[in-house]
């Protein structure tokens, strides 16, 4: 029985996944990616990483759809004017069968290992110095900490290089609105904006205190968040700030820079990311509580884009 | 009960797949985007479903999780067709050029 | 198998035919306010037979509370996006007539 | 059913999303699709992570993290790869422009 829902569900992410590529209306292909990111969940809850499902369904469903839909709208806009030169058909076929050549490869090295736990046992193993239960927070905030601590660093930058794509007369106006124009719309995604908004902040405070235990954790938290945000900006239930409100500068910087300090104080104890026995799990979850609101807000701005010239808002 | 539980769950994909053909063949671009929403209430109900037959409950968190955010895509939509047109009503640009396809 | 087991069961298969019905008039009816009709009421009234089947296969009031929780969550859902896509088929079909 | 291959179930469904994904990428030439495309290889990486993870014992949390983390930096980057897109088109520079109707084609 669960083979057969395994297979159902890998047959439909790839007809999904293909549908999402060669689909020829931009707008399907866009809502295929959604349906692809749903799908995905699925199957992390079936691989029992349940961890990895709240990431991807939060991402699939609320962040990249957002994302890419307003992009397309956008392009659209400004009359989507992008040069894309067919490609000859002797040099798409090649690609097809580079492209088959090197899946046939590449599924060869895959059945050539055998999947197993890993470090599972390990990584269990250590769990009890830091105190709390859930491995792939472990691994993420303890034993993993500098990669995740530069992660956030590559966040924060990639929001940066999306903030220096703006027009330098938009600079440092807020992105364009990304309320809906039509206020009986209007109307109706924001009430429900607002309800929605304070929900999805309890479920991200929820996530990270769960986190340390149970699945969860601030990624997971930061994106729910910035689902809702997104929601009520949509709804008009928000305004975007300015690229130079201090507030938001401060809530940009909160997760890193308490992430640093925190390392930088281990430092001075010895080891740099050193968390002292019994303040682990403490440390942990501040980290994460101040991980998760940088991380929302980060998002939420990243599907904002770039600064726009007050008198083009759209 | 985890096979029923698993049987149901099999059912339900199976359904999203008949909604998914909605999505393929359109028309409308509201089509394809009401076939999304069907398999994002679909997905909450496989993984409740899922939930109940592996015994695990943060898969509800899951579920959670997708009910929560699923009307975002929805109203991202609606945001997206009104691209570029003044304030007052009126399908706008982004929907008349899209038409076309 | 208790008693509960077979209504659970009654409430699980029900509401995958629910969810099904949903599908089928997605893909059957003709336009899209029917089509939209068929989706939003079929689909949630499927989501809270399988939630209701759920809730009482755990039979604990925390995690039926949670489970009561998604359904709440879909059904405001669903009459948001319900109201916005019928909006949005209305403007859609009147823009199609000829000016 | 005991097939040798439901083991790697997951991890060869990875791989393929690779393979098409990449293919779509050399195929499809406007760069939102290219976009959509490099999005669904980072998928099939990802599910080939955690399927050849997954052993007697559940899957190995080390890969789970792993791919949280490559999940909210794809989102990033596929925010940026938006940005810049939005940025060409937003340019009046000549070679970015196509004279003809064929503008308002999204292929």
């Amino acid at each position: 029985m669960t083979a057969a829902f395994d297979i159902l569900l890998c047959v439909m992410i790839l007809g999904t996944a293909g549908a999402a590529l060669f689909l020829r209306d931009p707008l399907a292909a866009i809502v295929f990616l959604i349906v692809l990111g749903n799908l995905l969940g699925l199957a992390w809850l079936t691989l029992d990483a349940v961890n990895v499902a709240l990431a991807e369904i939060a991402i699939g469903a609320g962040v990249t759809g957002v994302l890419l839909i307003l992009a397309r709208a956008r392009l659209v806009a400004l009359g989507d004017n992008v040069v894309c030169e067919p490609m000859p058909l002797w040099a798409r076929l090649g690609a097809i069968a580079l492209c088959a050549g090197f899946t046939a490869v590449l599924s060869c090295v895959v059945l050539s290992i055998t999947p197993d736990s890993g470090l599972t046992a390990r990584i269990e193993a250590l769990m009890p110095r830091i105190g709390i239960e859930n491995p792939v927070t472990g691994v993420l905030l303890a034993f993993r900490a500098y990669d995740t601590l530069l992660e956030t660093f590559v966040l924060l930058g990639a929001l940066v290089a999306v903030w220096s794509l703006g027009p330098d007369t938009a600079w440092p106006h807020p992105p364009a609105a990304l309320r809906i124009f039509d206020p009986g719309l209007r109307s109706v995604a924001g009430a429900f904006g607002r309800v929605l908004l304070p929900m999805a902040l309890v479920m991200a405070a929820y996530l990270v205190w769960a986190g340390s235990d149970l699945p969860g954790g601030a990624f997971q938290a930061g994106t729910v968040f910035a689902g809702g945000l997104l929601l009520a900006a949509i709804g008009g239930a928000i305004g975007l700030p300015r690229a130079d409100s201090p507030a938001l500068r401060l809530v940009l910087v909160l997760g890193p820079l308490v992430f640093l300090m925190i390392g930088l104080a281990g430092a001075v104890l010895g080891r740099f990311l050193l968390f002292p026995d019994g303040t682990a799990k403490m440390l942990i979850v501040t980290i994460e509580y101040a991980l998760a609101a940088s991380i929302a807000v980060t998002l939420a701005l990243l599907v904002a884009g770039s600064p726009a010239t007050p008198d083009k808002q759209d | 009960m985890p096979d029923v539980f698993m049987l149901a769950a099999i059912l339900l994909l199976a359904t999203l797949g008949v909604a998914l053909m909605r999505a393929v063949r359109g028309p409308g671009r509201i089509d394809r985007i009401m076939a999304a929403q069907l398999v994002g209430t679909g997905g909450v109900g496989v993984a409740l479903v899922l939930g109940a037959a592996r015994n695990a409950p943060a898969m509800l968190d899951a579920a959670l999780i997708g009910t929560l955010l699923a009307s975002v895509a929805v109203s991202a939509y609606v945001r997206g067709r009104t691209v570029g047109q003044p304030e007052t009503g009126g399908p706008g640009r982004a929907d008349e050029a899209g038409r076309s396809e | 198998m208790t008693w509960l087991d077979y209504a659970v069961i009654v409430l699980l298969f029900t509401g995958v035919f629910f969810y099904a019905a949903g599908s089928l008039g997605l893909v059957r009816f003709p336009d899209a306010s029917s089509r939209l009709h068929a989706l939003t009421k079929a689909d949630n009234v499927g989501l809270g037979l399988v939630a209701l089947a759920t809730a009482l296969h755990w039979g604990s009031p925390a995690i039926a509370a949670k489970i009561f929780a998604v359904w709440l969550f879909a059904i405001m859902a669903a009459g948001m996006t319900a109201q916005l896509l019928a909006r949005t088929a209305k403007d859609d079909d009147e823009a199609r007539d000829p000016p | 059913m005991d097939l040798p291959v439901l083991d790697h179930l997951f991890a060869l469904t990875g791989a393929l999303l690779v393979g098409l994904g990449l293919c779509g990428f050399i195929v499809l030439r406007h760069p939102l699709r290219q976009l959509l495309a490099v999005n669904v290889v980072g998928a099939g990486i990802f599910l080939i992570l955690g399927g050849l993870g997954r052993g007697g014992s559940g899957t190995d949390p080390f890969p789970q993290a792993l791919v949280i983390t490559g999940i909210v930096v794809a989102v990033a980057l596929t925010a940026f790869g938006a940005a810049m897109i939005l940025r060409v088109a937003a340019e009046p520079a000549p070679e970015n422009r196509q004279a003809g109707e064929d503008a308002g084609e999204t292929r």
